[in-house]
């Protein structure tokens, strides 16, 4: 079903997960490879997160097998085992990420020094780099209570980067953010996948998800229902299903989001 | 510290409000009650760190997840707020005390003292109030602020060393401030083992002497004075603290 | 005057007695009410004025307070005669008893008279009249806890090197309950300041004080506190003896 | 799954909070079937103590409605917009919030004379009285604080929905932001009674006949060191008996009012 | 400016009113007659509130003159004289304030008993005959927080009601509500105005305020720019002002109230 190739950074193998009775993943098969962006858009519930919760061995599946860049990550045993995984991969939320007693400065270096072991200054100097990234140098010594919701999801994503990692994953990163914002985080992803960074994104921005994305998924109900790049899962429909839900995001929000994405580009 | 002067001057000048001093131009009567007003201060000054770390300890403890470390200190924390620390002091000093003499043959063996034993019965009843107050924090902390950390390879104890613990401890730093409000009042049950705080030093001298009204005045200011310092400390610290956009 | 007044208009007496154990003053766990000697000459004293008894129970820390409040009329409390005392409150002149303070200790503790108390530290009552000479003489460190039952359980549990307590009931207690105490006894031959145990009135009450002496001294000559200390088993009956002969020949 | 991994403790949390409550009078009956002498003195004196106990349920009851009555008062004082009115009492509460309990009851019990005259008869002031206001002093700073946070936690729209309907201010504060204070108060004023029940043991050392003042006359009478150390155990019981139910209900009420969609 | 008869109702002339600095209120007229529905609409910070207020004597203009039913409610002196005067005149907020700790009965019943002494078994005939106006009979004994935010509108209406007011001042009373309550309360108000009573709303719901208005008035930055019948106000347009207005909100909301209040017509 996946395109298997050797340059695979992620690969899932019929990830099978519950939380007590509820089946949440039913067999999930999915290949990224190094460099590539994989969308990942379905429903509410339809266990998209808990796809990126997996890789990042936040949540252990039941059967199934996850390599990660040659880790097993279905088999790390233990808690050190898995904080080594999560050094290599990035994860930033929908929400209430940062650490909002330190400073955008602080958050970003917190991890490096104390997980890595870096040198404060040498950590700081690659946040200042990040930082100018993201287009927030100039609020390095800013709490998170002062920056807005897009600017906060920016130093989110500077401080996932700033542990160097193979891969990102985004859930949902611009959800909870006003439409004027979302914009500006959108366009900081879009840079960083042109530059080369291998990315798993669950998002509902379906214009942004059809620009960016190598490959498109379609989660229903715990399963892959579809996949394929992004003009044949946004243009052809073969599955009404993905026709309905595409279909009913555009004409909601979608219109909105859409000209703040092309705003940036 | 009192120069003889001033003291006579000082007895004159409240005797003519209708106060009684003069002991304080007497021998051993004066020494105590002095002695009483460091004996209290000193009393707090151990004793606020002692509850601090207690209950942070206590906090770490309970908030484990672990049965065998939560559940002893959940008994210890009820136990302590439901009874009054009056009784736990004379119970701890009058007989665990003895049972400690008899673990260590004999009394001479006994290193703890009266003051050993308010220090630890206040200090541990506080840090159980302390440790309800930063466990209340911990959980307070959103769980997605957690689950990032952990995303970004945290660890357990990294996670509480430097995203639970410093977001709890300024959620509840009003709190602990009236904890230890709490803590200076509670100091005074020391009397009742003959350690000689303020209360204490005050009863030696007004049973001898009828002058309660006058010691009383002293007290109350006394108490009041502190708690202000420990208020405004309080405050300080939490301005101190304070995170644009976090909390109250 | 006010006191004998009031106490003839009330038609009672209010005492102020303390429970500071047997055999002076106790409760009685079936009765639940107070016993011991003072309550006996308390009973005795008002039977003689006429009016019925009350009695208040007090503590050492409260005594005197309570006297000069007004709230008892007299205190039969283990209240031994002292000037500093005598300054404050008038007092009935024929004293009902005669004791001091003697002190409980460990065997193996070495100490053999009051002076090698110095600089350790003594459990007594607080407000107890031992407290100053234990310092100001003695030199000892002197803890003052609640009452007495916490005064010796921290002798036991190992707080100071003695107790210092009345010793008539030192005495009876360790008679009475030797598996307890069978590593303590009396350490010292002699008595702290051994005085004059006095009724207590408040300052300025001399014809009270005068009425209650007159029954105090009959209660001596008719062997009547005789008969009551040897009914509450006080140890040492030496000093009423003695008084009971010299009041009887004076008269 | 952090949800999952709280849920565990939880349950066997609940049961160990019941084994909890009976373990301190387990210690008691097991200790006095041991040693059977030991349990016949006990159970001579359990009449004495719990007369003793009965003391401390009618000082802090007492205490609380006192404190309540007035602390209640205050607190709408403290809100009041005339200085003359406000300053005397923000002082009483910030001065009696702070001072320890203990030195209010000597305070009480040594200041206020022993009766009162009214109208020429003497009525006694009996010492547990003395006591009941040195708690409620401290109880009456706390309540008035609780109450001025809770009526400030109000929000304005109360006032102003009241004020609209024709409402005067003294009318929308007792029928509309008084009850509704009250059941944002309930769980600090339990804390409170908890606190002031708790206090009452203070008493002892002022002479009030109390629980603690009778196991130390019990001890004084039965002169026995094992049955003194039990004496503060049945004390400790019998606080806990009462204290912790109390504690048990404001945890249950906070969370209901936390959780709860009204209010 | 005004329309002056003998029958009005309500008065407003030259009111001038400011808090501290900010003049609100800068020359208001405004005439209300018996049994007539005044609607006021403008934009956020005109003064719509503030007018209400001073009606009901919940401020105190700083100059002109205030009558309603006689009473001169600019000279009121004293508080019990404002409270007279409140039991007269009804008013409903956004925020639909209703009494937490009471039942929906209860909270009706309230006022009626504690301040017009009314008996409780008066006041409950009345409450629920008032609550079978607003269609709320079957939920006399809920709380308000069992309550959607349109039936708890609607209990303050009935809520205010309760005092037989010669005059109910609604304002905004459906902004702080979901699309689909809205049209409930509207649907209350509209029997309401039709049974007779005289009312003043200010409202966003130009639709609704076209429909069952016998006068609108456009206030803008404390002064009234326009005045007419809904016809002149909604379809002339001489105002470019009100015409950009009513354009705007008509393009945005709009379109999904409309739809809300023609369900219930
Ligand atoms: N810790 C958990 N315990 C129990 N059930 C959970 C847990 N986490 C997720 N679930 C359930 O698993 C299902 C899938 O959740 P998931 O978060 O992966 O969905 P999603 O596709 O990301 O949805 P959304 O778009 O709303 O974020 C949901 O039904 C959710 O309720
Ligand atoms: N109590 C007050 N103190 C100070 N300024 C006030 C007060 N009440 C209202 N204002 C100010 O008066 C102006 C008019 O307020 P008002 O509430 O009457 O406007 P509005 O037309 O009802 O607006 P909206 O549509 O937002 O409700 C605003 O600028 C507001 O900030
Ligand atoms: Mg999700
Ligand atoms: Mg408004």
């Amino acid at each position: 079903m996946n395109t298997k190739s050797d340059d695979a950074i992620v690969r899932l193998e019929d990830i099978h997960l519950s939380f007590g009775q509820t089946e949440v993943l039913r067999g999930i098969d999915l290949t990224v490879n190094r460099g590539n962006a994989v969308s990942i858009i379905g429903p509410s519930g339809s266990g998209k997160s808990t796809i990126l919760r997996c890789i990042n061995a936040l949540v252990t599946p039941q059967r199934g097998r996850i390599t990660v860049g040659g880790t097993r990550v279905d088999q790390l045993a233990t808690e050190s085992e898995r904080i080594a995984l999560r050094k290599r991969v990035g994860i930033v939320f929908q929400q209430y990420n940062l650490f909002p007693h330190l400073t955008v400065l602080d958050n970003i270096v917190l991890a490096p020094t104390r997980i890595l072991g870096v040198a404060r200054g040498e950590a700081e100097k690659l946040a200042r780099e990040l930082l100018e990234k993201v287009r927030l140098s100039e609020k390095a010594g800013a709490y998170p209570g002062q920056l807005s919701g897009g600017q906060q999801q920016r130093v989110a994503i500077a401080r996932a980067l700033a542990m160097k990692p193979e891969l990102v994953l985004f859930d949902e990163v611009t959800s909870a953010l006003d439409p004027e914002t979302v914009g500006e985080v959108l366009g900081v992803i879009r840079d960083l996948i042109r530059d080369g960074m291998t990315s798993i994104l669950v998002t509902h921005e379906m214009r942004f998800a059809e620009e960016i994305s190598d490959t498109v998924v379609f989660t229903e109900n715990g399963r892959i229902v579809d996949h394929g790049s992004p003009a044949e899962i946004f243009h052809t429909f073969d599955n009404p299903r993905i026709r309905q839900f595409v279909g009913g995001l555009a004409g909601g929000r979608g219109t909105v989001r859409t000209e703040a994405v092309q705003e940036l580009s | 510290m009192w120069d003889s002067g001033i003291t006579s001057l000082f007895v004159d000048l409240t005797n003519r409000l209708g106060l009684n001093y003069e002991f304080l131009a007497t021998g051993y009567e004066a020494q105590i009650w002095r002695d009483g007003f460091m004996t209290t201060l000193y009393l707090i000054a151990l004793l606020i760190p002692v509850s601090l770390i207690a209950g942070l300890l206590f906090a770490a403890c309970l908030t484990s997840g672990r049965l065998w470390h939560s559940a002893p200190v959940r008994a210890f924390v009820e136990i302590t707020r439901n009874t009054p620390t009056l009784v736990q002091l004379m119970f701890s000093f009058l007989v665990l005390n003895t049972f400690v003499s008899n673990l260590v043959g004999g009394a001479q063996n006994n290193p703890l003292t009266p003051f050993f034993w308010v220090v630890a019965v206040v200090g541990l009843h506080i840090a159980a109030l302390h440790a309800e107050a930063i466990r209340a924090g911990i959980e307070a902390v959103p769980a997605s602020t957690v689950e990032a950390a952990r995303g970004i390879g945290f660890s357990k104890l990294q996670i509480l060393r430097y995203v639970e613990i410093p977001l709890a401890f300024r959620a509840s730093l009003p709190a602990i401030v009236n904890n230890l409000i709490n803590l200076v009042k509670l100091t005074t049950v020391g009397n009742a083992i003959a350690v000689s705080e303020i209360t204490y030093a005050s009863i030696m001298v007004w049973t001898q002497r009828d002058n309660v009204v006058s010691l009383m005045i002293v007290i109350l200011l006394f108490f009041s004075i502190i708690n202000l310092v420990v208020a405004r400390v309080g405050l300080w610290v939490e301005r101190k603290l304070a995170v644009p956009g976090y909390g109250l | 005057d006010a006191t004998l007044d009031r106490i003839k208009a009330r038609g009672t007496l209010t005492v102020g007695v303390i429970l500071s154990g047997a055999p002076f003053g106790y409760i009685d766990p079936t009765s639940q009410t107070q016993k011991g000697y003072n309550l006996d000459i308390a009973k005795a004293l008002a039977d003689d004025l006429g009016v019925k008894l009350e009695t208040v129970a007090v503590t050492p820390p409260n005594r005197v307070q309570f006297l000069q409040q007004g709230k008892v009329d007299i205190l039969i409390a283990n209240m031994q005669y002292t000037e500093d005392r005598a300054k404050v409150l008038d007092w009935v002149p024929t004293p009902y008893d005669r004791s001091g303070g003697a002190a409980v200790g460990r065997k193996d503790s070495g100490l053999k008279d009051w002076a090698d108390l110095k600089g350790k530290p003594v459990c007594v009552s607080q407000g107890s009249n031992y407290t100053q000479p234990l310092i100001e003489k003695y030199g000892a460190e002197v803890k003052g806890l609640p009452s007495q039952p916490e005064s010796l359980l921290a002798l036991q549990g190992g707080n100071c090197v003695v107790a210092v307590h009345v010793g008539a009931t030192l005495g009876l207690l360790l008679q009475d309950r030797p598996e307890d105490w069978k590593d303590y006894a009396i350490l010292f031959p002699t008595e702290l300041i051994p005085s004059d145990s006095v009724i207590w009135v408040r300052k300025g009450e001399k014809e009270t004080a005068e009425a209650l002496d007159k029954t105090i001294r009959q209660l001596h000559t008719s062997g009547k506190l005789l008969e009551f200390a040897k009914a509450n088993r006080l140890s040492n009956t030496e000093y009423l003896e003695q008084e009971r002969k010299t009041l009887s020949a004076s008269k | 799954m952090t949800t999952v991994a709280l849920s565990e403790p939880r349950k066997s949390g609940h049961l160990l909070r019941n084994i909890g409550f009976a373990a301190l009078p387990a210690v008691i009956l097991l200790w006095s079937l041991a040693d059977l002498t030991l349990g016949r003195e006990l159970v001579e004196w359990l009449p004495y103590l719990a007369s003793g106990f009965l003391m401390n349920v009618v000082i802090s009851l007492s205490a609380m409605t006192l404190g309540t009555v007035v602390g209640t008062i205050f607190g709408i004082l403290q809100l009041v917009p005339y200085r003359p009115a406000r300053y005397p009492v923000v002082a009483y509460v910030q001065a009696f919030r702070n001072a320890p309990h203990l030195v209010l009851i000597f305070a009480t019990t040594y200041i206020f004379p022993f009766e009162i005259v009214v109208f020429g008869n003497y009525l006694p002031f009996p010492d547990w009285l003395k006591t009941v206001i040195g708690l409620a002093i401290p109880a009456s700073a706390y309540v008035a604080e609780i109450t001025r946070g809770a009526i400030l936690s109000i929000p304005t729209t109360q006032w102003e929905a009241a004020k609209g309907l024709g409402f005067s201010r003294s009318q929308a504060l007792r029928w509309i932001i008084l009850p509704q204070c009250l059941r944002r108060s309930l769980p600090p004023w339990m804390n409170i009674l908890a606190s002031i029940t708790m206090g009452t043991s203070l008493a002892s050392l002022v002479g009030v006949h109390e629980l603690l003042h009778a196991a130390t006359d019990a001890s004084t009478a039965v002169r026995r060191l094992d049955f003194t150390i039990i004496a503060y155990i049945v004390v400790m019981a019998a606080f806990f008996t009462l204290c912790y139910p109390i504690a048990r209900l404001t945890r249950r009420l906070e969370q209901r009012f936390n959780a709860g969609p009204r209010i």
